[in-house]
């Protein structure tokens, strides 16, 4: 089978700081890399062409140096590598990058094979909108799986899966056709170490890289700043709250006295909890 | 000193902990030495403290791999250091 | 995949023309999430925000309620005009009893291109942004997730405020030029209207012509999470965890008393899980699994690095440990500088005397 | 049973390790470099500062698109007491030149370049990838790597170590010895970030000029150690460093220090406002010439800190390693050209290499210090407080006639030292200088 993972080269948003004096953004020294919830997207690949044999295609859309993040995936054993990479791409919003990688994703159709499934990470840690998976479903009409925690069968031929996926509450477990397209949630497997070998070919290999024309897009409205309509008008920091804890004083009062209050507190700071806590206990 | 002083400095360094394979481990032992002592108090990460029984524990996440452990106990053998799997452990931003 | 992670560069501040057709969109809608026979809260919390932006705008607040029984919509519509909906959409029909992307995707976007909303808000839970995303594309508009904040500027434009990269950074998005402008809004971040039972509205039923053989895909089986051994850290409302403090596996049986009578969640620090203490998918604080509860109760746990990283989204922390200067105090709301090992006991027994009193009592 | 053959393996993307596969690349040699860290510098650390010339030699054009900070147009030298300091500034315009011949860099920056040099001239560098142990074959001779990868060894005809200080793969190949706690000093350092022009306002710079201040006395509570402070574009590293046997033998934290170097008046009023981005710790072999192991072996060479090549008394390192790794490499490349063996007997060429150039010289002139500073501690803590009471002093206007004050300075010096200890004092320092 064929299968497609779209990853993301992002900061590495636990490094940002604000600045407590000036409030203003620190991005220095922040490094680049793949995010976090695709590498567990590109693991339940990996392990669905180890079970069922294909390839694994890697595609990023970014600037030139996000070949850094397509080499490291091919380090873990993908097949190939794609990057994506247009000064007509810069500022697409989700919707501009899922019209984008939608495009080139048939590409990779016609050049190695229509692909049966295109996984993504659940979402990115610098956007964090969940929705490029969900839009190239869309474009591509592939049956949308999202939030998916484990995959169970899956039947080439007769074009069929089964996944698990996390729903309000509890888990659903969903049938579907392939083509899919599936989101995958974080922790669902350990992520592989590369083998040497995989590490030796990732190091030589060539990344292939398109442009817009070269992918196949001719329709440049849809693409970057014309084809977002949403436009970030602000960027801000956040108001600090009071960074120390405000402790119970603990002289002159008995234990009980003690968790009486901190349960009052609780109750305070978090209106509705007490009832909920309420309906919880009259449940069991 | 003061161990709160290290958490907060540690806060801002970058790791990628390889969770379930701590590269540095100290052996079994009833009394540590004067040396594995030394460790909680010259360990620039914080990462060596005494138990209640006297033991000396590591919890490794916060180790900035300098090798200061390793070479004030390279006598006594209490402990076994090893660098992280590759990619793994403290990534320094600047260095 | 993906993010708004473009600058707030040139285009910030322009603003073309709406186009002509766009100029018919008008009103608030507000999805009413309706699962397993329960209204999700953050539906009920957006009405109250919905209703502040519809009459910023001098419009109308919608609630859209689509299901699988007509009786149960009916319910959702009533809940809607309480919580402050002057209309309320249904699609009622078979294909739509348990959610699926395709046949909800089919339904929203039916609805919007009928009667053409100004904006539409749903809650980010994952229904909601599995829902959303899908629409948002269809409809080719945009779509702001996981928003903390809305506002109406001055030009009628949505103002979507959401954190990002992390938390560490807010911003503020506008859809531009086309309609509707839609939002996905985290549960627990809006407050939740008063209900008023006496407030109705008017209904608008919405056939959806889709049949059951025109879906691919198939809901084989829901296992609701209090059914499952498994830990759910990550969607936990409730999570309580312990640390060395607690000096031995034996206390830990403490962390889970409380977490049991919360009816929450248990965890524990990543030195537990190399003392062999908790399992690995108890582990609080590790890189990539963050938890984000309403809750957090860390008893015995220093506060060290990863930790706090991994539990700083929780909307009240309370920490218990006898070090005054322990990290956690640092970034923890509420404190007491105690033993774990005692007062955790203290502190379930005064908590499951006030749960069971108001039991009887209700 | 292996993957595959290389002319030769580095180990490590150091300065060292990066100079070697850059010279051995360049030559056209099939070189493997391996570095246990996610890109080349994320496990490195120095405070630090880049020597020129020892870059120039292996690429000439280097400043092109080098990320450098600051060049250094102002040295400072202070002697420290616990509320003063007494220093040596030395400023000059003339390192305001075509070409400067000292700059700060940021170590992650710079090594990540270098790397990426490495690999254009043709070496494959795989990251990641950490070297648990050195295979040798049934003579004892070293003839490929064995990693924490799943898969096969990889050989090699020569395996250059530029593992660093810890340098476990060839200590437990037996290469080497073990360090001793006396041969090396634990330095603590933070990066602190503070706007370019209120750098450039504190330290009286303009454009890309920089100071460096290094500074010793009190501040390391009469143990052995400096420390420093130095200005980047945007940041200041500031760093202190002692050696392991007294911070062992006196359980002082080195984080403690720093705090305390911090909070000194001179330090605290420069790093005002700072937001500290990183905070590391590193080990620096400072036992000189006498702590030099065996260098070259039957299939191997060790460069850079793995091999001791330190300058502690000029805060020099880095050079050293860069020279020593290019060297190392040319030898190799020397032997390959001659179609020779790399073995022991052969590789003894780049001992005498060494020998010619400045990092076995300087080592050399330098042997006497790390022992006499060890058994001489006063060195540290004595004469910086009494430099500092002499010049207050001296400077201190108060009614007293200048004789006397002159009396006094001398007095002091005799009753801290005595005659005998000062005099024995000064003809240490010369001859180990010598």
């Amino acid at each position: 089978m064929h299968i497609v993972v779209c990853i993301k080269q992002v900061p590495d948003s636990a490094q940002i700081r604000v600045h407590p004096v000036h409030n203003t953004i620190m991005r220095q020294g922040v490094p680049t890399i793949i995010n976090p919830y695709d590498l567990f997207a590109l693991e339940e690949a990996l392990r669905l062409r180890d079970r069922l044999g294909g390839a694994v295609t890697v595609l990023t859309m970014g600037p030139p140096m996000a070949e850094d993040s397509l080499r490291k995936a091919l380090t873990f054993g993908a097949d190939r590598a794609v990057l994506l990479t247009d000064r007509f791409f810069a500022g697409s919003d989700t919707l501009a990058t899922s019209y984008a990688l939608s495009m080139a994703i048939q590409k990779i159709g016609e050049s190695w094979g229509t692909p049966d499934v295109v996984f993504t990470g659940k979402q990115t840690i610098d956007g964090d909108t969940a929705q490029v998976g969900p839009g190239i479903a869309r474009r591509l009409g592939l049956n949308q799986l999202t939030y998916v925690s484990a995959i169970g069968a899956v039947d080439l031929a007769a074009r069929t899966i089964e996944v698990s996926r996390r729903a309000e509450g509890g888990v659903q477990e969903l049938a579907t056709r392939l083509p899919a397209l599936i989101t995958v949630l974080e922790g669902t497997s350990e992520i592989r170490r590369g083998r040497l070998a995989d590490a030796l070919r990732a190091a030589r290999a060539e990344v292939t890289v398109w442009n817009a024309a070269q992918a196949g897009i001719t329709e440049m409205t849809k693409c970057g700043l014309r084809g977002s309509p949403t436009v970030v008008k602000n960027v801000f920091a956040p108001k600090g709250r009071a960074t120390k804890a405000s402790l119970l004083d603990t002289r002159e009062k008995t234990p009980g006295e003690l968790a009486e209050a901190m349960m009052a507190r609780i109750f305070d700071a978090l209106p509705g909890i007490e009832g909920d806590l309420l309906a919880h206990a009259a449940q069991y | 000193m003061s161990g709160t002083k290290i958490e907060e400095k540690l806060f801002q360094n970058r790791y990628l902990v390889d969770a379930g394979r701590p590269h540095i481990k100290v052996r079994a032992h009833d009394a540590p030495s004067e040396e594995l002592r030394a460790l909680v108090d010259i360990c620039p990460a914080g990462c060596y403290t005494e138990t209640d029984k006297g033991t000396v524990e590591i919890v490794a996440d916060g180790c900035m791999e300098c090798g200061t452990c390793r070479i004030v106990t390279q006598e006594t053998g209490e402990i076994e250091w090893n660098y992280p799997r590759g990619g793994y452990g403290v990534l320094f931003k600047f260095g | 995949m993906s993010g708004t992670a473009h600058a707030g560069g040139s285009r910030a501040g322009m603003r073309k023309e709406l186009p002509e057709h766009f100029k018919a969109y008008r009103h608030v809608w507000v999805f009413m999430e309706y699962e397993h026979g329960a209204i999700h809260p953050v539906s009920l919390e957006l009405l109250g925000e919905g209703r502040k932006l519809a009459d910023r705008l001098g419009g109308e607040l919608a609630g859209v309620a689509l299901g699988g029984d007509h009786g149960q919509m009916i319910e959702v519509a009533n809940a809607a005009f309480a919580h402050g909906a002057d209309v309320t959409y249904i699609t009622a029909e078979p294909v739509l009893a348990h959610y699926r992307n395709e046949p909800y995707t089919r339904a929203m976007t039916e609805l919007v291109n009928t009667y053409k909303p100004e904006i539409l808000l749903l809650g980010a839970t994952v229904l909601g942004r599995d829902l959303a995303g899908s629409v948002a594309t269809t409809l080719l508009t945009g779509l702001t997730a996981d928003c903390t904040e809305l506002a109406i500027d001055a030009e009628r434009s949505l103002a979507a405020t959401r954190p990002t990269f992390g938390g560490s950074l807010l911003c503020t998005i506008h859809t531009l030029n086309v309609r509707p402008q839609m939002a996905t809004v985290r549960p627990r971040v809006m407050s939740m209207p008063k209900a008023d039972p006496q407030r109705t509205g008017r209904i608008v039923e919405h056939r959806l012509d889709l049949r059951e053989e025109d879906i691919v895909t198939k809901v084989l089986r829901f296992l609701p999470d209090r059914d499952s051994n498994k830990a759910q850290l990550a969607y936990a409302d409730i999570v309580v965890a312990g640390g060395l403090g607690l000096r031995s596996a034996e206390n830990f049986q403490l962390v889970r008393n409380l977490a049991e009578v919360l009816g929450g969640e248990w965890g524990g620090s990543r030195p537990l899980v190399q003392k062999g203490w908790i399992t690995a998918d108890r582990q609080i604080g590790q890189t990539g699994r963050t938890i984000r509860p309403r809750l957090y109760i860390a008893a015995g746990i220093s506060g060290a690095i990863q930790h706090r990283v991994g539990v700083e989204g929780a909307d009240l922390i309370v920490a218990i440990n006898t070090d005054p200067t322990a990290p956690i105090f640092d970034f923890a709301h509420l404190g007491i500088v105690a033993d774990a090992t005692e007062f955790l006991p203290i502190l379930t027994d005064t908590f499951r005397k006030r749960l069971s009193v108001n039991r009887l009592a209700g | 049973m292996s993957l595959e053959v290389f002319d030769a393996i580095v180990i490590g993307a150091g300065p060292a390790g990066n100079a070697a596969a850059y010279t051995l690349a360049k030559s056209g040699l099939k070189v493997l470099q391996l570095e246990r860290g996610e890109y080349a510098g994320s496990k490195n650390v120095q405070g630090a500062i880049l020597y020129a010339d020892a870059l120039e030699k292996l690429m000439p054009d280097f400043r092109e698109d080098a990320p450098l900070e600051r060049h250094i147009v102002e040295q400072r030298m202070w002697m420290m007491d616990d509320n003063s300091h007494t220093g040596m500034h030395y400023r000059s315009d003339s390192f305001n030149e075509e070409k400067p011949n000292r700059y700060t860099i940021i170590r992650s920056q710079f090594d990540r370049w270098f790397n990426r040099r490495v690999r254009e001239a043709g070496a494959v560098v795989l990251c990641e990838t950490t070297v648990t142990e050195l295979l040798k074959d049934t003579n004892g001779r070293v003839i490929g790597v064995k990693t924490d990868r799943h898969g096969d060894a990889i050989l090699a005809d020569v395996v250059i170590l530029a593992e660093g200080v810890n340098g476990l793969v060839g200590q437990r190949a037996g290469l080497r010895q073990e360090l001793q706690p006396a041969h090396v000093a634990l330095a603590v350092k933070e990066m602190h970030f503070l706007p370019e022009e209120v750098i450039a306002a504190r330290f009286n710079l303009k454009g890309d000029e920089g100071v460096v201040i290094e500074a010793m006395g009190t501040i390391t509570k009469g143990m052995v150690g400096t420390a420093f402070l130095y200005t980047n574009r945007e940041s200041i590293s500031v760093g202190i460093g002692c050696m392991v046997q007294d911070l062992a033998e006196n359980r002082v934290s080195s984080s403690a220090l720093l705090e305390a170097f911090k909070a000194h008046p001179s330090i605290r009023s420069l790093l005002e406002g700072s937001e500290v981005r990183e905070y590391a710790a590193h080990l620096i072999p400072e036992g000189g010439y006498k702590a030099v192991p065996q260098l070259y072996g039957e299939g191997w060479l060790v460069v850079g800190d793995a091999a001791h090549f330190v300058n502690a008394v000029h805060r020099e390192g880095s050079n050293l390693a860069m020279t020593s790794g290019r060297i190392a490499a040319e030898t190799v490349v020397w032997l390959k050209r001659r179609r020779e063996a790399c073995s022991a007997e052969n590789l003894a060429e780049y001992r005498r290499r060494l020998e010619a150039s400045f990092v076995m010289k300087d080592l050399k002139k330098y042997r006497g210090i790390p022992a006499l500073l060890h058994r001489n501690k006063h060195f540290l803590d004595l004469y910086p407080r009494i430099a500092s009471r002499a010049a207050q002093i001296w400077l201190r206007v108060d009614g007293v006639d200048k004789r006397s004050k002159e009396g006094e300075i001398v007095r002091d010096l005799r009753a801290a030292r005595g005659w005998r200890g000062l005099v024995g004092d000064a003809f240490k320092v010369a001859r180990a200088w010598r």
